[in-house]
C-alpha cells in the first residue's frame, strides 16, 4: 500500500489533494513550473521539484518529467487532480506501467469516456438516455445532415467532434439556415482542433446542467452521492454550484432516478474512483447523459458538505485497495452548501484575465464557510494557467442559509492586486430569479449582466464621498481627475471578447 | 476644498472640510476615512454608518467599488470644471490609437500589415492568456502602422503591438 | 421583534456575533475604542461607533456609552460577548430598562450564578454534587478555617471569596503549612480583589475540567449540547479545548446524567438563552458543579461542529422569544473537534505576550477547517486586550482525524509580525499523553514544556543551513552573528513570570 | 563563503557555493532558497525536501522556527570564529543592566527607589500589558540608579525604566 504520493497539478487542487495526505498521514511530492516556485503546493508538500518553464506544455503536461520525479522521490502513487492530464488514459496507463498507483480510474474508463462516440453508444447500451443526436454515427457530410436534420427536429446543435469549451458549435433553429452554420462550425472547429468533423444535437431548451457524483470501488460497489447543480455558467464555464440542486430537490423519485442511472453508466465502463456524470435536464424532468468526468471536479466540496463525504481522502483510501465505507442507503443529504469560484477576472470588463501580484488577502471564515484555495498575499497572478484563484464554499441549514451566509462571506473577502469576480457573485446573489432557484444553463448570459450602479443609486452618494477622499488625499486632482478623451489603455476594452481555450 | 464629481451623469459638490466633516450638496456628514494595510481599500464611516470599499485609480475615473456594484467617478475641483466648461467640455479626438495588450500574453495571430486600411472593429491582433483568446480589434477606422509583433511572440503588460493612424493623419 | 442588534464586544467574538446577525439578515451596531478603529468588527457592522480609548475601563466596560450608542443607532437588542460586560446583571438590568433585548439569560440568573456562595447553594438544593468546601458558609476567620480544614481533608485549596484566575489561591497539603498558606492567599486577594476573604475547597486531584452547553428558551424548554473538554490549561486560561472528551467518549451514561445535572443546575436559576456548567470530573467519574458562565463561551465552535447547531443563531432566536428547535433526542454528537486557541504571546519566552503590527497572514482553510478571528494583515495588536487573536477549529470524523487535521492546519498557519503559541499547539499534538486523550488540568504545567530543539536533532542541520543563508543574503553577519554576552534586551526573559489579570 | 554556525553547542560547518549548492561538514546540498512576500519567512528545498521557516534575527543568535521548534543559531565566518577563539571566546560581564520594558504596558508599581541596594531576583518594576502583570527582576546584584518610571505611567517597548549598576561600578 502506497505511503508516498505525487501531486500533478498546481493551483488549490493540488493544496486540496496534499491536505487530504497529509491528513491520512501520507507523504507528498510536489511537482512545479519555474514561475509557480513560491505556490503553496510547494511550500505544503513534503518534497517539491521543478518540471519546466510557466507553459503548460512544457511542465504540467510533461509526463516524462513528471514520471521522472516520481522515480526520483520514491512516490508510490499519482494524484492527477482535474486538466491537465488528469483525463489522458495513456498517462494513467503510464503510471500504471512504471509500477505507480493513479489515484483515479482505469486507463480504459478514461478512454471509453474520453472518446464521446464511444461513451454515448456505451451508456445507451446501458440504458441510459442520451440527448437524441447523430454523434454514434461517425463523421457525417453535410447532405447526410442535412437529411437527418428534421428527424432530430429543431432547434438543434451542430457541435465538433472533438471539441468542448463551445468551440465549433452553432444553435440551428431551421432548415434554410443549417447550410451556413454547417459551414462556420467546421471551419472554427478546423482552427481550434484540427479537425472539422461535426455531428447533430437536439437542442434541450430551458435545461439544467445537473451532474451525479459517483464513487466507486475495485469490489465492484458503486455509489452515487447526489446531484449538484450547475447551470449558473457563462461561455460553458461553470461558475457557481449548489447541492442539492433547487430542481431536485423535494423530488426523491428524480435524484433516485437519476443516481440509479449514473450508477449503471459507471458500471457499463468497469468505472472504479471518483466520477461525475452530466445531465441535462429539461423542464418536464426528462435527463439526458451528456458526459462523464472521469476525475475528481472543480465543484467537489459542495457534495462533501452536504453528504459528510470526504472525497478526496475516500479517492486515496479506494486507490489504497480499501472497500467503500458507506452503502447508498448511509447516503444522506443533510443542509445546503453553494460554491462561489472566485476568478482573477474583471467582471466590469468582459470578465477578462487579471494578473498581477496580490497584495493583500482578508480571507472570509467562520462557521460553515470552507475556502479551497492556492493564492496568498506575495504571489504572483501570471497568465500561464485559469484564472481561478479560490473557490468560496459555504453550508447552510436551508438554501436561503447557504445564501445569506454566501452574501456575507463574499462582502467580507477581499483580495488586492487584480480584479476579480467576486461582483459578479454579488449580484447574481441579489438577483430575484436566482434566490426563487428559477434557472437555466442560459441563464446568465442571456439574463443577468453585470450592471454598473445605475439600480443602486442610494448608495451613489457615499461611493461620491469615497471618490472625493481618495481623489483629495492622494492629491492627484490635478493630473487625474479630469475626465479627459479616448484612452488608448482602454480602448481594447469594449471591443474585447475573450474566448477560453480548451486543451 | 470644493469639488465636483460625477456618477452616471449625476454631479455631487462635495465640500470637504478640515475636520471629519463632508459636505454634499449642502448636507453636512461626519466622516472617518481610513485606508486599511496601505492599500487602495479604505473604511469609510458617514453619520455612524459603516462602508468598506476598494477605489482604484484609472486613466479615465476613479473605480468605486462598493457592496458589488462599481461606480465610475470623475472628481474635478470648482476651477478645473470651469476651465472644462468654458472650452466646450469637449472632448479631444484621438487622431493615432496604439494598440497596447491589456495583459501579459502569447501573440496568437496578427490579421493585419502594416499600411493595410481597416475599419473600427475590425481585428488587429489575438492574444492568447490564461487559457483564454482574445480578439483585439480596432476602436476606429484608419491605416496600420508600425506593427511590432508577430504571431508565436510573447508580449508584456501595456506593450504597444501595433498603431492605428487616423486616415487623414 | 428586534431587527438591529448592537454588538458590546470586540475581537474574534463580535465578528462571530456579527456573522450570525448577517446570516440572520438583521442590522448590526458595533461599538469600538480609538486604537480598534480599523479592526474588523467595525468594518463588518452595518455602523460603528467609537466609545472612548484604549483601556477597557474607558471604552468596552463603560455601560453608559454603550447604551448611548443604542439610543443613537436605533439598536432593539445587545449580544455582550464573553468578558467585558457580558456577566454584569446589572448591565443586563440596565438593558431592560432601556427596553433593549439582552441576549443572555435574566439579570437575576447571571446574579445568582455570578456570586460562588450563592451558586453553589442553588445548584446543591438542586440535587448538584458541589466539590466538599466551606464557601457556603460566609467569610471564616483563620481559626474557623484551620478547625475545618481536616474534616474536608488534605490537599485541599484556600481560595478567595471574590477571587478568579488563580489569584489568592494556594494549594494546602498539610495542617501545619495551612497558616501561613492563608496570610499569603488573603494578601493576594486583598491586593488582586480589594477583598481579602478566602474559603477552603477540597482539591480534586487529577481532576479533569469538563464542561456542559446548555440552551434554554423562554418556554421553559432546557436541553444540553453534550460536553468539552477544556483540562489543557495554563496558569487557569484554557488553551485547547475538544468535543467530546476522550473521558467522556463512549460512556454515553456518564454524559446522560452530567446533562441532565447542567440542566438541573440552569433550571434551578431559571436560566434562558446559552449558558455552560463547568464541572470538575475525578479519576473515578465523579463530577462536582464548578461554576455557570452565564454567556457565550470562547470554545462554543467546537460544540457547534459536532452537534451540527449554531450557537449564537441559536442565541437570538431565543432572544427574539422563539421556541428551541431542538429537543434533547434531536442532540446527537457526531465525529470530533478541537480548538487551538492562537494567542500573540511567545511561547519560547515564558508566554510573554507579543504586541506589533502583522504584516502577512496566512490562514489554514479546506475541508473540516474553521477559523475565527479578529485580525487581518496590517491589523496592530496593542496591549489593550488580551492576547488571543483567533480560534483554529477543526472537525474530523474521528478524534484521530482531527487531530491530524488540526497538525496540518497548525503547520500552514502563518502570522507574521507578532509571536504566537502555535509552535506551543504542534508539540502538544506531538506528545503521546494528549494523543492517547491521558491529560488532567496540571498536564501543560507539570508534565509538557516547550523544549527547544534538543529533540529534533534530524533537523537541525536544516535550520542551520536556514539560519545560514539567511544570515549571508542579509549581508547581516559582520553586526550580528558573533555572539555576543549578556543583553540588556534580553536579560528579563528568563526572569519574567507574567500573571494573567482578571478583571 | 564559509560559515561556522551553531546551535545547541553542535557546530555545522556551512559553506555557500554560488550555484544554489551548499556544503555542510562537508555533504553536499541543492538549495533553493526564497523568501515569501518579503517577510523573515522562508521557503527552503533541499536536495528536493520542502521546509518552510521563520528565521527572526535577535541580538543574540538567529531564531528558525521550522515546524513548530525553535533553534537558536549563530553564524560567524571564520575570520570572527578564529579572532573570537583567540581572544578565549570569553564573555564580557555587563557592569550596568538597563531594564528596558520588554512591550508597550503601564508601570503598576516601582517597589525600589535609586540608590537602592538589590540582589538578583529582586524585583524592579511590576508592568502590566494585555491583563497581564509581569514582576520584572533584577539579573544581578547592583545599586539603583536613574528611575525613569513611576506607578501609573504608559511606557513604550524598549523604554529604560531604570537601571542597576554593578557594585563596584
Amino acid at each position: 500500500m502506497f505511503t508516498k504520493v505525487l501531486i500533478a497539478n498546481r493551483g488549490e487542487i493540488a493544496v486540496r489533494i496534499l491536505r487530504a495526505c497529509r491528513e491520512l498521514g501520507l507523504q507528498t511530492v510536489a511537482v512545479y513550473s519555474e514561475p509557480d516556485r513560491q505556490a503553496l503546493h510547494v511550500r505544503y508538500a513534503d518534497q517539491a521539484y521543478c518540471i519546466g518553464p510557466g507553459a503548460s506544455r512544457d511542465s504540467y503536461l510533461r509526463m516524462d518529467k513528471i514520471l521522472e520525479v516520481a522515480r526520483k522521490s520514491g512516490a508510490q502513487a499519482i494524484h492527477p487532480g482535474y486538466g491537465f492530464l488528469a483525463e489522458r488514459a495513456d498517462f494513467a496507463q503510464a503510471c500504471l506501467d512504471e509500477g505507480l498507483a493513479f489515484i483515479g480510474p482505469k486507463p480504459s474508463a478514461i478512454a471509453a469516456m474520453g472518446d464521446k462516440i464511444v461513451a454515448r453508444e456505451t451508456v445507451r447500451k446501458a440504458g441510459v438516455p442520451v440527448v437524441p443526436g447523430t454523434e454514434g454515427e461517425g463523421g457525417l457530410n453535410d447532405d447526410e445532415l442535412l437529411a437527418i436534420a428534421p428527424q432530430i427536429g429543431f432547434p438543434l446543435l451542430v457541435k465538433a467532434t472533438a471539441g468542448g469549451g463551445g468551440k465549433g458549435m452553432r444553435e440551428v433553429r431551421s432548415l434554410e439556415e443549417m447550410p451556413a452554420l454547417l459551414r462556420a462550425a467546421r471551419r472554427e472547429a478546423e482552427a481550434a482542433f484540427g479537425d472539422g468533423n461535426v455531428y447533430l444535437e437536439k437542442l434541450i431548451e430551458g435545461a439544467r446542467h445537473i451532474e451525479i457524483q459517483v464513487l466507486a470501488d475495485s469490489f465492484g460497489n458503486t455509489i452515487h452521492l447526489g446531484e449538484r447543480e450547475c447551470s449558473i455558467q457563462r461561455r460553458h464555464q461553470k461558475l457557481l454550484e449548489e447541492s442539492p440542486s433547487p430542481f431536485v430537490a423535494g423530488d426523491d423519485d428524480l435524484r433516485r432516478k437519476m443516481g440509479q442511472v449514473a450508477v449503471r453508466a459507471a458500471e457499463a465502463v468497469g468505472y472504479v474512483n471518483a466520477g461525475t456524470i452530466e445531465f441535462l435536464v429539461d423542464a418536464d424532468k426528462h435527463f439526458y447523459f451528456l458526459e462523464m468526468n472521469t476525475r475528481l471536479q472543480v465543484e467537489h466540496p459542495i457534495t462533501e458538505l452536504v453528504t459528510g463525504v470526504d472525497i478526496v481522502h475516500e479517492q486515496i483510501r479506494i486507490a489504497r485497495g480499501r472497500q467503500l465505507r458507506w452503502k447508498q442507503e448511509d447516503i444522506q443529504m443533510r443542509g445546503w452548501a453553494i460554491e462561489a469560484r472566485v476568478n482573477a477576472e474583471d467582471p466590469y470588463n468582459n470578465f477578462v484575465p487579471s494578473t498581477g501580484k496580490l497584495n493583500h488577502i482578508l480571507m472570509p471564515s467562520g462557521p460553515g464557510v470552507r475556502v479551497d484555495t492556492g493564492v496568498f498575499s506575495g504571489f504572483e497572478i501570471t497568465p500561464y494557467y485559469d484564472s481561478l484563484i479560490a473557490k468560496l464554499i459555504v453550508w447552510g441549514e436551508t438554501r436561503a442559509e447557504a445564501i445569506l451566509r454566501l452574501r456575507r462571506a463574499l462582502e467580507e473577502y477581499r483580495i488586492m492586486g487584480v480584479r476579480t469576480n467576486i461582483p459578479f457573485h454579488q449580484k447574481l446573489l441579489d438577483s430575484h430569479r436566482f434566490m426563487a432557484g428559477q434557472y437555466d444553463t442560459r441563464f446568465v448570459e442571456e439574463r443577468f449582466s453585470p450592471q454598473y450602479s445605475a439600480d443602486r443609486r442610494e448608495e451613489g452618494e457615499i461611493a461620491a464621498i469615497l471618490a472625493t477622499l481618495v481623489a483629495h488625499s492622494e492629491n492627484l486632482q490635478a493630473s487625474n481627475i479630469v475626465r479627459r478623451g479616448i484612452r488608448d489603455t482602454s480602448n481594447w476594452k469594449w471591443l474585447s471578447r475573450w474566448e477560453r481555450v480548451h486543451r | 476644498m470644493k469639488y465636483i464629481t460625477t456618477i452616471d451623469n449625476q454631479e455631487y459638490t462635495v465640500e470637504i472640510l478640515d475636520d471629519g466633516v463632508v459636505t454634499v450638496n449642502g448636507k453636512t456628514y461626519q466622516v472617518n476615512f481610513e485606508s486599511i494595510d496601505g492599500q487602495p481599500l479604505y473604511s469609510l464611516l458617514v453619520n455612524g454608518a459603516s462602508y468598506e470599499s476598494m477605489v482604484y485609480a484609472t486613466e479615465e475615473a476613479w473605480e468605486v467599488l462598493l457592496r458589488g456594484y462599481l461606480y465610475k467617478a470623475t472628481v474635478e475641483d470648482e476651477r478645473e470644471k470651469r476651465l472644462r466648461v468654458a472650452a466646450g467640455g469637449s472632448q479631444a479626438q484621438n487622431a493615432h490609437f496604439h494598440l497596447k495588450a491589456p495583459m501579459p500574453g502569447l501573440v496568437v495571430a496578427v490579421p493585419v500589415s502594416e499600411g493595410q486600411e481597416v475599419k473600427s472593429g475590425d481585428v488587429l491582433v489575438i492574444l492568447e492568456s490564461m487559457k483564454m483568446q482574445n480578439e483585439l480589434k480596432s476602436p476606429q477606422d484608419g491605416i496600420v502602422k508600425r506593427v511590432r509583433v508577430q504571431a508565436g511572440q510573447s508580449v508584456e503588460r501595456n506593450q504597444v503591438m501595433l498603431s492605428v493612424h487616423a486616415p487623414e493623419a
